[in-house]
Formats: C-alpha cells, sequence, structure tokens
C-alpha cells in the first residue's frame, strides 16, 4: 500500500451566508487554498473526490455535476461520496485510499454545505407522510440519547456547558470558524435558552456556508513536500464503520460502531493507548455533550468517565488531550464540510499551521466525523511521522 | 494492480412501479439473493458500497434507511456514493486495490415511480441558468440528437434500429421492462414525442434495484468457476453546459475507454448505459466498438432504465455473461449527468 | 488571509458599469412532487393503529419485536415473522427531551415533551409526545398509555395517538428498560 | 402476510431557494434585469453565453463581461408538446441552443412556436418581460423573426 501525505489544506471563511459567491465560488476558494498550501496548479491534480450532506440543502441534484468547472475536473475523474453527517471524514478517506491505492498520485478532496440558499431545519428534516413527526429537528433527535448518558455516567449538569465554553472560546483563535464569540462566559451560555432540554441554545451548533479542501498526494510527493520545507501529515489509519439507525437495543450513547472505527484506525496507527499517544483530537461535537460521550466511544477514557476529562480540562488546549482547538463543529457548521474540517484541522495541527489554536509539538493526531443518527462512522489517524 | 472479480449478480424483475413497496422491501430480497449465488454471508464480507439518489425518493438520507436492508450488525465498514452503483463499485474496486479488503458486496437502487422523474432530473442541472427553465431530461437528449441528425453523424433510421435491437435483445433477459420483436420502420411509423425523439428512443422509466459481489485474488477462483476479472476501469466527466459540448462525441468516455484499456484486446461484448438511442452510437464510437460487438445483449437500459442502478446492471450482466463462458472480454459503461456529461468504462475477461 | 482566492476584477461593457445596484443574489423556487408510500408493513400497521391498536412483528433471528413493523430485520438482515403481534397501548419511558421553541412546520405550544416510550412487549421505543404532565415531574421509567384522538379523527397515521399521558401505575424496573437507555 | 393496500399520499418538496450569484452570474442576471445579454471570453477567444465563472478548459477565472445580441440562430431544438410544470411556456414550444449573435456558444431557452418554423439555422429574438427581476425567466421566450 502506498503510503499517503495531506500537502495542502485550505478553507473558507466559515459564515452565516456567503452572499459574495456562488456555489462554485465558494468550493473554488477553498480548492486554491489548498492548492497554493501545496505548491501546486490544476493541472497537478489527477482527480477530485468531493462530499457533501443532502443535495436538498442548495436544492442541486449531484451538484458535483455542475461543480465540475469550478473545481478544475473536466477530462478528470470527479468522484461524489455522501455518507450522511460523516461525509467529510469519509470523503477524505476515499481520497487516501485513491493514493495509497496507487492509482492517483495527488488527488484534491473537497467537501462543503451552502447552508444559507435554503434552512437547515427544512432540508434536514421536512415531513414524510405516515412518519411519526420529528417534533423537533436534530436536536429533538439526539437529545434523550444525551439524557441517557447523564443518567448513565451520572454527569453533572455543567459538563456540557463547559465543553461549549471551550470549544466558543477556541475558535476565536481561529479566524476562519463562523463564530467569534469572545465575550462567551459560562454564565451566558448557562443562560442561553434551553432548547431541547437538556440541550441549551449555546450547546449547538450554528448552520454555516462553507468549504474545505485538501491536496493528498503518494510517499514521493510527501517527500518533496518535506524536502521543500512544507512537512507533510502522514496518514497512518483510516476507518469507516456503520450501523441500522433504529434497532432493538442499540446503544445510541456509545455506539458500537464508533468504538469498533475507533480500535481499528488505532490498531493500523499503532496506537495502543490513545489517550497518551494522541496529541490532539478533532472530534465531531455538533451539541457540546457529544464530547464526552465520544472521550468514551473512541476509547480515550472509560465508560462513564468522559465527563471528567472535560471537568479536569484534559481537553482544553492547556490540557493534556486537547480536543477541537479549532472551535469545533459547536463553532462551524457547513454539514457537509464538517467531517472534512475535522480531518483537515487533524492534518494543520500536524504541519503545524494552526497559529493561535496550535499545540504544540503535535506527533499525532486524529479527525473523526460522524453522522446520521450516531450511525456512521469515519475517523483518520495522521502523524509527522512517516509510517 | 490487483486481480479484482466480479463473482454474483442480482437484480429485480424491472417494471414500472414497485409504487406500494419500500425500497427496503423491495431491495433486501436482492441482497439476500445475491450473497446466496455467491456462497457468502455476510460474516464474510469486508465491505458494502451503495450508489442512490435523495431526490428520486424525496427524502434527505434516504440511503440510511435503505441500508437496513443488509442487516449492518455487528457494525460494517460501509459507505455510500450519491452516483450510480457502478461509481459504488468503483470505490470497492479502489479500496480492494489498497489490500485493505478482499470482497465487497455493491448495491444501487433508483425508484422513479414516486415522482416524475424527467423533472427530477432537471434539479441536476446548472442551478442559476438552467434548473429555473426545468429542461427535462428528454429534451436535453433531443436536443443532443439533433446536433447529430443535423450533422450527419447518425439518422433516425439508425437509432429506430438501436431501438429495435435492444428490444429484441430484451426478449432473452427476464428482468427487462420493454420487450418485444417490433421492426424498426414500424417504430418510425410512430409519432415523435419530443421531437425528433419518438418513444421508442428514449428510456423506459424504471423501478428497480441490483447488487453485485465482488472478490479479490484466488478467492474468487475458489468461489466461482469463471469469475470476471476486472482489467481495467476509468471515470471522467466534461462540462456540464450543452452549449459549449460537442453534442455528437463524448470526451470523457473517449479518454475513460483509453485509460481503461478498451483497445487492448478483442471486445466481444459491451454492455452500455445509454439511456437514449443516439447515446449508443456517440459510445461506440467514443469506445472504438466496432461492428463485430455485440451491444448490450441484455437490452440495455432502452430495456430498463432503474435511475442510479442502470450502470451497475452493465457490470452484472456482462459478468454473468463471462461467468457463463459467452464472452472473453467486454466492456461495461455507466453514465452520469444530462447528455452523458460523466462515463465510466471497465474492461472485464474471463480467464 | 491569503489572497489566491481574490478573483482578478471584471471588464464591464458600459451598460453594465454604469447600473449602481447589480443583482446579488436570485430566488429559485421549486417545487417537487412525489407520491409518497411507506411500504406494506408500515401500511399494515397502520391502519391497525385506525382500529386504535398497536403492533409488531418479530424478527426469527434475534427475536426482536419491532414497532413500528419492519419487513426486514435491520440487524439480521432477514425477513421477520408475517405474524402480526397485538401490543398493548402503554409502555415506559426510556428518555425525553423537553422543547422550548417552536420548530419549522410544526405549531406545538411550547414547552412539550417528546419522549422515547417503549410500548409494553417489544423491544424498540418509539418516539412520541408525552402531555398532561408537569414538564419538571418526567423521568425515565414513567409508566404511560396512549390518548387517542377522537373516534371521528381516527386514521393511519401515529398522530392517532394524540399523545401519551402518566398512567399512574408505579415507576417500571431499571432493569425492564435498562438496554433501551 | 394478508396484502394491504399500502398507504400513499403527497409529498412535495418545496423550497424558494435564494442563490447568491457571484459577481459574474451577477453581470449576467444584471444584464436580463436591464433588458440585455451579456457573455464572457473564454481562454480560447470564444464569448460564452450565459458566462461561466471558469474557464472549461483551464479552470482560470474568466474575466471579461462581453455584450451580445438578443437575437442569433438555432443551432439545435427539440419540440415539447406537453409543457411540464415550472417550464417557461403552457402551451407546446422548443427547446433550443441559440448562438446569439456575438456568441461563440449554445444559450439553452425556450422558443414560442409555431413548430412549422422551427429548424436548424433559423434566426429568433428574445422576447422580453414586462416586469424583470434579474432572472432567466427575464427572458419570456424567444420567437422567430424573418
Amino acid at each position: 500500500m502506498e503510503r499517503v501525505a495531506i500537502v495542502g489544506t485550505g478553507q473558507t471563511k466559515h459564515t452565516s451566508t456567503r452572499g459574495d459567491v456562488s456555489i462554485g465560488g465558494l468550493v473554488r476558494e477553498a480548492a486554491l487554498r489548498a492548492l497554493a498550501d501545496a505548491d501546486m496548479t490544476w493541472d497537478d491534480i489527477d482527480a477530485v473526490v468531493i462530499g457533501k450532506a443532502p443535495d436538498f440543502f442548495e436544492g442541486v441534484m449531484m451538484p458535483e455535476l455542475y461543480l465540475a468547472d469550478a473545481l478544475g475536473a473536466i477530462g478528470k475523474p470527479m468522484f461524489r461520496v455522501h455518507t450522511a453527517g460523516s461525509v467529510g471524514g469519509s470523503t477524505a478517506i476515499v481520497a487516501s485510499e485513491l493514493v495509497s491505492s496507487g492509482v492517483h498520485e495527488r488527488v484534491l478532496t473537497l467537501a462543503f454545505e451552502k447552508q444559507s440558499e435554503s434552512e437547515a431545519m427544512w432540508a434536514l428534516s421536512f415531513a414524510i407522510p405516515f412518519q411519526p413527526p420529528m417534533h423537533a429537528g436534530a436536536g429533538g433527535y439526539f437529545a434523550p440519547h444525551i439524557r441517557s448518558y447523564m443518567q448513565r455516567s451520572k454527569a453533572p449538569d455543567h459538563i456540557g456547558i463547559l465543553v461549549a465554553l471551550k470549544d466558543r472560546l477556541n475558535a476565536c483563535k481561529n479566524p476562519y470558524a463562523h463564530l467569534h464569540e469572545k465575550d462567551a462566559t459560562f454564565e451566558s451560555i448557562k443562560d442561553s435558552i434551553m432548547l431541547w432540554d437538556p440541550i441549551r441554545y449555546s450547546e449547538t451548533c450554528p448552520s454555516s456556508d462553507g468549504a474545505f479542501a485538501m491536496v493528498l498526494t503518494n510517499e514521493k510527493g510527501g517527500d518533496d513536500a518535506a524536502a521543500a520545507g512544507r512537512p507533510p501529515a502522514w496518514v497512518k489509519g483510516t476507518a469507516m464503520r456503520s450501523e441500522p439507525t433504529m434497532f432493538a437495543g442499540r446503544d445510541q450513547v456509545s455506539p458500537l460502531g464508533g468504538q469498533l472505527c475507533s480500535k481499528d484506525v488505532y490498531a493500523q496507527a499503532g496506537i495502543t493507548n490513545p489517550r497518551a499517544e494522541v496529541d490532539v483530537v478533532e472530534m465531531y461535537v455538533p451539541f457540546s455533550w457529544f464530547e464526552p460521550m465520544w472521550l468514551e466511544n473512541l476509547g480515550f477514557c472509560e465508560e462513564g468517565e468522559g465527563w471528567r476529562l472535560v471537568e479536569d480540562g484534559v481537553t482544553e488546549m492547556t490540557g493534556d488531550l486537547p480536543v477541537n482547538c479549532s472551535g469545533g463543529v459547536l463553532s462551524t457548521n457547513p454539514i457537509g464540510a464538517s467531517g472534512m474540517i475535522r480531518f483537515g484541522e487533524a492534518a494543520m495541527q500536524v504541519r503545524g499551521q494552526c497559529g493561535e489554536h496550535q499545540i504544540d509539538g503535535v506527533r499525532t493526531a486524529v479527525g473523526h466525523a460522524y453522522g446520521g443518527g450516531s450511525q456512521f462512522f469515519a475517523m483518520w489517524v495522521l502523524g509527522s511521522e512517516k509510517p | 494492480m490487483r486481480d479484482v472479480a466480479i463473482i454474483a449478480f442480482a437484480q429485480t424483475k424491472h417494471r414500472r412501479s414497485y409504487e406500494g413497496t419500500s425500497e427496503v422491501e423491495f431491495l433486501a430480497p436482492v441482497l439476500q439473493e445475491v450473497q446466496a449465488k455467491a456462497g457468502l454471508e455476510k460474516k464474510d464480507i469486508d465491505f458494502v458500497c451503495s450508489g442512490s439518489s435523495d431526490y428520486l425518493a424525496g427524502q434527505a438520507f434516504s440511503f440510511v434507511v435503505t441500508l437496513d436492508a443488509y442487516g449492518p450488525w455487528p457494525p460494517i465498514t460501509e459507505s455510500h456514493v450519491d452516483m450510480d452503483g457502478a461509481w459504488a463499485l468503483y470505490e470497492a474496486w479502489v479500496k480492494m486495490q489498497t489490500g485493505k479488503i478482499d470482497t465487497a458486496l455493491i448495491y444501487a437502487y433508483g425508484k422513479s415511480s414516486p415522482g416524475s422523474i424527467r423533472r427530477v432530473l432537471t434539479r441536476q442541472l446548472e442551478p442559476y441558468y438552467t434548473q429555473p427553465l426545468w429542461p427535462d431530461s428528454v429534451a436535453l437528449a433531443a436536443l443532443q440528437a439533433r446536433v447529430g441528425l443535423d450533422a450527419g453523424t447518425w439518422t433516425e433510421e439508425q437509432m429506430a434500429e438501436v431501438a429495435a435491437t435492444s428490444r429484441r435483445n430484451a426478449k432473452g433477459n427476464p428482468f427487462a421492462q420493454v420487450v418485444d420483436d417490433a421492426e424498426p420502420a414500424t417504430l418510425l411509423s410512430k409519432d415523435y414525442f419530443v421531437d425528433p425523439l419518438r418513444v421508442h428512443d428514449c428510456p423506459p422509466i424504471t423501478d428497480g434495484a441490483a447488487a453485485v459481489i465482488m472478490v479479490a485474488g484466488d478467492k474468487a477462483k475458489e468461489l466461482t468457476d469463471r469469475p470476471a476479472w476486472i482489467r481495467g476501469i476509468d471515470h471522467r466527466i466534461d462540462p456540464a453546459a450543452l452549449g459549449v459540448r460537442d453534442l455528437t462525441v463524448s470526451p470523457s468516455a473517449q479518454l475513460a475507454a483509453e485509460k481503461a484499456g478498451v483497445a487492448d484486446g478483442n471486445v466481444d461484448v459491451a454492455e452500455l448505459h445509454a439511456p437514449f438511442t443516439h447515446q449508443e452510437i456517440i459510445l461506440r464510437n467514443a469506445l472504438g466498438l466496432g461492428d463485430g460487438v455485440d451491444v448490450n445483449p441484455s437490452g440495455g437500459a432502452l430495456a430498463a432504465n432503474p435511475v442510479m442502478t442502470a450502470g451497475l446492471i452493465r457490470f452484472g450482466e456482462l459478468a454473468d455473461r463471462i461467468s457463463r463462458g459467452e464472452a472473453d472480454r467486454g466492456v461495461a459503461h455507466a453514465t452520469s449527468g444530462a447528455c452523458l456529461q460523466q462515463n465510466l468504462v471497465a474492461v472485464l475477461e474471463g480467464e | 488571509m491569503s489572497d489566491v482566492v481574490t478573483a482578478p476584477p471584471l471588464t464591464l461593457p458600459d451598460r453594465l458599469s454604469s447600473i449602481d445596484e447589480p443583482v446579488k443574489s436570485i430566488r429559485t423556487p421549486a417545487a417537487v412532487r412525489y407520491t409518497y408510500s411507506p411500504g406494506q408493513a408500515p401500511s399494515e400497521f397502520l391502519y391497525k393503529v385506525a382500529q386504535k391498536q398497536l403492533t409488531g412483528r418479530k424478527c426469527p433471528q434475534c427475536t426482536k419485536v419491532y414497532i413500528p413493523p419492519r419487513e426486514t430485520c435491520p440487524t439480521c438482515g432477514v425477513t421477520t415473522l408475517p405474524d402480526i403481534i397485538d401490543l398493548p397501548d402503554v409502555g415506559t419511558v426510556t428518555s425525553f427531551c423537553v422543547v422550548n421553541v417552536q420548530f419549522y412546520g410544526q405549531a406545538m405550544e411550547v414547552p412539550y415533551v417528546g419522549a422515547l416510550i417503549l410500548i409494553d412487549g417489544s423491544d424498540i421505543p418509539l418516539m412520541h409526545l408525552l402531555q398532561e404532565v408537569d414538564v419538571e415531574t418526567v423521568h425515565m421509567g414513567m409508566r404511560v398509555e396512549a390518548v387517542w384522538v377522537d373516534e371521528g379523527d381516527m386514521g393511519p397515521t401515529l398522530e392517532s395517538i394524540k399523545y401519551f399521558r402518566p398512567n399512574g401505575e408505579p415507576d417500571a424496573d431499571w432493569n425492564s428498560y435498562k438496554d433501551n437507555v | 402476510m394478508a396484502e394491504v393496500e399500502v398507504l400513499r399520499a403527497p409529498l412535495v418538496v418545496e423550497y424558494p431557494f435564494t442563490r447568491t450569484t457571484g459577481p459574474v452570474i451577477g453581470a449576467f442576471f444584471t444584464a436580463l434585469r436591464e433588458g440585455f445579454i451579456v457573455g464572457i471570453r473564454g481562454s480560447d477567444g470564444r464569448v460564452i453565453v450565459p458566462p461561466f465563472e471558469y474557464d472549461p478548459q483551464t479552470s482560470e477565472p474568466l474575466t471579461e463581461i462581453v455584450e451580445v445580441a438578443d437575437e442569433g440562430e438555432i443551432v439545435s431544438w427539440a419540440w415539447s408538446g406537453e409543457p411540464l410544470e415550472g417550464q417557461p411556456l403552457d402551451h407546446p414550444f422548443g427547446w433550443a441552443l441559440i448562438k446569439l449573435d456575438g456568441a461563440d456558444t449554445g444559450f439553452l431557452h425556450v422558443v414560442d412556436g409555431p413548430k412549422e418554423q422551427l429548424r436548424t439555422g433559423v434566426r429568433v429574438k428574445a422576447r422580453w418581460a414586462a416586469e424583470r427581476e434579474g432572472s432567466i425567466n427575464d427572458i419570456e421566450a424567444f420567437e422567430v423573426i424573418a
């Protein structure tokens, strides 16, 4: 298997409405930045892999067909992935496999969402006849599972607030993040409206327009980048897992799919103690409580202990396992791109490109995405050393 | 490249409508059948990949629910593309090349019956200048057909010949939907549907599903006497806007065929995903298929056209033909987008 | 930020450059129409609902009872047993969410409770509304019963159940529902 | 299981999408609102109508907006006997790729019949809507001119 290196990343400034660009203009920005970072031009790219969440958001079925021009894909392979919320992660994994398989040498991968073209509550959950009404969108779906977590782990109520505060303040160090709430405090989050009890407004994610792109190359490309003073992030493992949305006895707090996905990816990367060996994590946390839930699900601690890591500040930028230094999904959420932002921020941490939200000396980083009803998982482990 | 073969194929009996049957209900038997044919169970399958479109069903994340038809438990390694199932097969093929997996189940489904497929497909057009006009798939194909008729690249008689051959071939395909013995002259005597296209130039509206199982290396030989080996596979895309393209040719299909190595040997059979009659002619030219090639012995997309699925079916039909010893080397093709915008080409061989 | 994305300026014909308010956005309303059918097993279930009867189907392999019934078991991938199992309209709250804000396309008065309810005799909870209850007192393990709409309004939809409400029974034993929390 | 008559209900997926255009697409719609048509010059010198943001061959951004005529000739056409919901005309009409004077590519729009007059090479001219807002429908249809 060919080694895979990430030699370029690029993203848009995420915001609620990118009123100055078309959909093509939006994706193009992220792609151009990734190409510039990789010191490449369109001609250097062999294939394009694109991902986004449901086509209803922009009302364009298979938008990759129309985006072929904007992404320099004419005459090239153009591939479209859709695995619900995990799509940004799985798209990056498909791109990495195009390289690791030896099929291509240099692949551009990109994920986007321009949510302002419609409205999330509509696009994600318009009513389907005869189906039980969702009553309250994604939050209404996930809130009972968060309550189950609180019950099972005996976590105190303020854990979600701590996570939200951390991510909002981290986002202020990330110029590309959507929300820059410099004045956020524990109290301001605590006092925000309880939307879907136990989820407060400030513990939820925004709705964003945004795109993220990466350039992946084979070993030679990675070596060349390193020689040119642009050290790459090396892919040390990738994994995906899926399970049914609803089935009898399903553990929706710590789905088996997520556990198996993390075990698989750590094994590939030679990680036996993730808490000790992973330097930084970008995980998919659309509601604050998912941080402690995923910490347990992804094997960073024992079951029921995730909230203690949060409370002890372990996941702060100053802690020993910083989580979502970028501000995470809680601060930036162009849905189809959110998974790729996690994967890409992990690459940026390894490459030392994060500026104010950089953790010193990152050697191993994890990117994580999930989707559907906590049923689709995608992860990768990146390292500064060639595997 | 690692040797990878298709060893089993199953599909629905394609028909105008499976209305009243949910996607899970009509897909599940196909998934069960393909596993039985391959002699594999869920525990033997390393990877599942599917192709479908939310827009056909009118539901966001429709593929999420449909995965239940497979019973993905314990959790599986799985992916989904919003493309024809042929691209899902491509993703699985790439994954096999990494050496991470040895077996894959690929499925696709498309039910056009819940909506107006002609209107639904307008949603895949460029969204600013084109979508708001609602130019339907038949109208766009008709514009393409006219260009070739005007240029003398094909004639209405040749188009009718394609339709007649497809329908006649489909008599040997128990899963086909449009099957008859109509002579080209009879077809040509009918009125235009969307001038210059007659009904016989257009694909039927179909509900259908299909699945294949693909296996790498020696395992393929253990499981079947005559695997259909994938010797080359590639896909390419052209611009979306019809106005800048020469609609009488398909540069992306031609390039994909070159990369897949179509011309590296004799081609016995080609299963081409040509929803409209003139598109089969374009593809024959783009792929360099001579008169000796048996094109669409299954009847092709003109005999049954489940959207998102018809391309994957081409792979299954060709693989079955090779496995039965009726062909040694063939070409499978899938398309996506208006007027053959995106094309995937593969070469399959017996031993 | 880097300037690689800065688009080069356009050169415009005079007639355009003299226009003060160029178009920056367009509205493209779109309606795509479908006829939706939930399929055989759900239809069967909903007809029974219209007769005030909840039903489920059992998987022959894992023996779990599904409500709404499935044609195919989502974990085993096998066809469920054809027998329709009648289920009562009472169950246990396994988890819930208190909704305090109006959402797109629905007109519930806030606050209201969306609860996962494990119907007795089934193995998977159903999401529905919980009312006639002080939201402060809702808790896991609470026993609840269906309140059906008036006879004349009954139809093949889960909305034939207006909501669930506490039925006064003591809380369910944790072990009876812990697999669904 | 006894087969029951399955349930059916209409499902309408409907939304008034708002699309921000960016400057190039915006220039085209601005022109339409003002009653004229523009294209853009491609890297090969061709004038592309409607304007692409990025060159179909080189992928580089295109910048030179060019005014073209609101009349030209049909390069391909098709006759739609039964219009579908949403299409510009509610009676039978022609679809056409139209090469406007000053342009080098085909512009997709509709031609308001009669069918007998439609053929490749025939000249057509835009019929403008009285009220224009910056939309492809600001051109109601093209009509055959002598």
